[in-house]
């Protein structure tokens, strides 16, 4: 049988259209778009043009509100050290939420290291953002809070519209990482009300290697990386036309495609979750029930183990994710890497259990069938690794729970 | 298959741990957890004269951690005590043919409960 | 005909085979290399592993001194900054030399206001860095210069191992900018003695959008790009596995075949320039006669204008570029964008001149034909330009030269 | 052909340059240069009465110098001298097509030609 991935949070494979839009830039326009007195340069300016005008309809921003980066990491360090740096006099204080990504949050030291002080925000046990601690946390001197849309770990979608509207009174600039929402969901930034958001193209079938960023007109920024005029003097460096090629027609699709996929993606999760629920006991589901991310099914199993529970599913044929699906820790020089995601810490589940998480994240191409296969394998994993457990053990034992 | 982080060594552990279980009237029991990591290992023994006879582990953790606590097992059977009390973690991680860096405690976690097991023995028969 | 491309300093079309080994990354083998636990994630990983050596064995590095960027525009942003950041104790000022590309000298503010101070030091008519200057620039506070390895304008060659013997002596450390050396002749960082170097994969056949920075094991270097854990933490991001797969085999490549390009390169030129020299009166050849990159001539006319040269050159076919081969000041906002060529008026060209250079950068797939059929259109497109040129009216009337 | 930064009237101009040459006793001339950008540009009118009956010039920068040159002696020729004072640089712009923002001032330069050769014109007729 097939693989089947259920981990299209940590990155999503590229459609065949974009791949074929891509292609011609890799050889017939291969020109620097640079030089633009020449044929060769001419070309990729005149589709890059084009692709910033698809990026920009996905999200219901201008053209020129659009610039492209090398990934969602560097868009998100792009506008917080962007956005911090030309606000400086007005003030240093800046509020990170406590479960954005850690392209946002491990940009902290440095910021401290410039003269800026981070403060977080609190988040309820679904992941959303406490209004009430926002309001705490703000003070004269806070120029800038970064609040994520959609988070990938525990699928919750923030309510940014009510976060923008608390901001823009006391004159507060408001970033957001839409790196899962921007061609999942309905993204409009002016409804929203961002001052800057983060795309990114692998999340949604573009290729790995380029993110978006969002600026609303007459925002000033800061550029990180100098050099050349390229990106409306934003960000330096010679342009990549292919992968821009395939983020605009990946946006082009998605924004194409986005009602059956998620009709689609919302009765398969609907059926994940709920045969999950029904065949594993002390099964506990983590993120909003409804404010979430259309085929996002994330979880927590007592006395099981994630990695393990993620290593048989893998010889199983099924690719998901456990803790932060993007910045697994494996690659960590010693065991001070090995930290419980912030996340799950963050919405209340105790460090020790938070290994024990994990994150299907269905797209586009997963079926019912495949659905149905994971429903049949878990419990069997599930029980296997129990009755190893010294934890199950005991509980049968003594009746202790994990929680 | 592509190689992971993890030995053929350790996932054929992982996948066939050997002597899973418990030990009803075990001789000795020692139990280590490592709350931020999240493991938790059991290890039983059964042992005569001075020699282990028999061991069994149960653990709740990672790929790491069941292969530690399985290639223990299989090391430590038919031991004396003193030679077992010689077993150190790198020689668990060496006959696992190495373990990630970020994973190299779930070795030490396994030396940990072969000790507390061992020391639970002594103390059960008067001997600490 | 086909046309003739004669600008590979601003780009190079990429290499088929570089395609063909990119190719498998978008789509067989698309997992995130983070993912490490789950078979998608482990191919990549292995991907990025042996292109890492290869783009070592390219500069005669170890595998662990390489990292992968977004651009050689970011490796030079990440290697001053990093470098300037982690040193910040030592000291706060910085030497640029006066030909360095914008993606040096641009950063010049953004440091300045952090703190630093960036001192110039001169080169001298060949564009050859002036040691003396050098030796009264460095002060007790000097952490840092920067010195490009082969100026893709003028296309001369810096002796950077005497510079490096010099600074480190003095505790001090060089980054170069080898974007127009590295796999286009041998370079040996152990030799040449510098401390970070720039590499570009799409100067050499590989994609755009993905440089890499030589990092000499022990160096501290502060991030500028924060977020997960990739690149061994200097450069956060999903890795870009297929450019990155692209960029180790141009590396192989342009190591295999450099001898035979070499030679091949220093034929074609020497015929250019020769045969340039021979049927244009008044033609004044820039960069250093000897110390050069292969393939590279690059000069200025007497009483004509580059933009309109250039321009006539691509409409008979052939690409060219003129002043800065990577920044053409064309998509400036306004007139405060069109600056003479920094680095020609390094060298002492006048400014008024410098708008009139073209650079034609060779490179392996040219001809002998092409090399011919440029020389046959050259002196009728000079002819037709000067006949216009009130320039030219005035010095045939007065004797009057340009300079 | 893809388009560059040019658009096809400027191509045109720039390609096939109008009036271009010098009139030996031409009745006006202006020399204007812009040093920073390498331009120079040379105006030649031929007067009868108070009309342009012909324009020619030399010029040495830029596809935009050249072709704003180009255009303006087509503008001009024919007109009164009143009429060809009040042509502006966004008429020379505008009837090309429209120019590039960094290279707008090349429609200056012509402008500034013309002046000065109406100007030279009315020195020497003993006009100003
Ligand atoms: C010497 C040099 N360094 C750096 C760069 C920047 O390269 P990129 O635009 O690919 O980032 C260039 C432009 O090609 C260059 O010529
Ligand atoms: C919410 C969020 N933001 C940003 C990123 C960073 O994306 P990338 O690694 O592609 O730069 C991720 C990881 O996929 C993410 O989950």
């Amino acid at each position: 049988m097939d693989r089947i991935y259920f981990d299209n949070a940590s990155t999503t494979p590229i459609d065949k259209r974009v791949l074929d839009a891509m292609l011609p830039y890799f050889s017939d326009f291969f020109g620097n778009p640079s030089s633009v007195l020449i044929e060769e340069g001419q070309m990729p300016g005149k589709a890059i043009d084009e692709a910033r005008e698809r990026v920009a309809e996905l999200i219901h921003a201008e053209k020129g509100e659009i610039i492209f980066t090398g990934s969602a990491t560097e868009s998100n360090n792009l506008a917080i050290k962007g956005l911090a740096l030309a606000n400086r006099s007005k003030g240093r204080r800046i509020i990170f939420s406590d479960i954005e990504h850690f392209s946002i949050l491990n940009q902290a030291d440095f910021l401290t290291d410039l003269g800026f002080q981070i403060d977080y925000v609190k988040v309820d046990g679904y992941g959303i953002i406490d209004m009430g601690d926002l309001e705490r946390k703000v003070t004269e001197d806070t120029i800038l809070v970064a609040l994520i849309h959609g988070n990938l770990e525990i699928g919750t979608i923030e309510p940014i519209e009510e976060v923008a509207r608390f901001l823009k009174k006391r004159g507060i600039l408001l970033h957001s990482d839409g790196t899962g929402t921007c061609g999942r969901i309905p993204v409009d930034v002016k409804e929203l009300g961002v001052d800057t958001m983060t795309l990114s193209a692998h999340q949604i079938n573009g290729p790995k290697g380029i993110g978006a960023l969002y600026i609303k007109r007459g925002t000033r920024l800061t550029p990180i990386i100098h050099g050349g005029f390229q990106e409306m003097g934003y960000r330096a460096g010679t342009e990549n036309v292919p992968y821009i090629v395939g983020f605009g027609e990946a946006a082009r699709i998605a924004r194409e495609e986005m009602g059956e996929r998620m009709a689609h993606l919302t009765m398969l999760s609907k059926k994940l979750r709920e045969g999950l629920a029904s065949s594993i006991e002390y099964i506990h589901f983590t993120g909003h029930p409804e404010k979430r991310l259309p085929g996002h099914v994330s979880f927590w199993i007592e006395f099981v183990e994630g990695e393990s529970l993620l290593l048989w599913l893998n010889l199983n044929g099924i690719a998901s994710a456990s803790g932060s699906a993007c910045a697994s820790n494996m690659a960590a020089e010693d065991e001070g890497g090995l930290k419980a995601s912030h996340v799950l810490t963050a919405i209340g589940v105790p460090p020790e259990i938070c290994h024990g998480s994990i994150t299907f994240s269905l797209w586009k191409d997963n079926t019912v069938e495949e659905v149905e296969y994971v429903l049949s394998v878990m419990p069997g994993i599930v029980k296997r690794l129990r009755d190893m457990s010294p934890l199950y053990e005991n509980y049968k034992k003594t009746g202790a729970r994990t929680i | 298959m592509a190689k992971g982080p993890y030995s053929d060594i350790v996932m054929d552990h992982f996948m066939n741990p050997r002597n899973m279980g418990e030990i009803e009237d075990a001789d000795g029991v020692g139990e280590v957890g490592n709350p931020a990591c999240g493991d938790m290992m059991k290890l039983y023994l059964k042992i005569e004269g001075d020699r282990i006879v028999d061991a069994k582990f149960k653990t709740f953790g990672c790929g790491a951690a069941i292969a530690s606590s399985s290639m223990t097992t299989e090391l430590i059977k038919g031991k004396t005590i003193d030679e077992a009390l010689k077993l150190s973690n790198e020689a668990v991680s060496e006959a696992l043919g190495g373990l990630p860096p970020a994973k190299r405690h779930c070795s030490v976690l396994a030396e940990d409960a072969l000790r507390l097991a061992l020391e639970d023995y002594k103390k059960k028969k008067g001997l600490a």
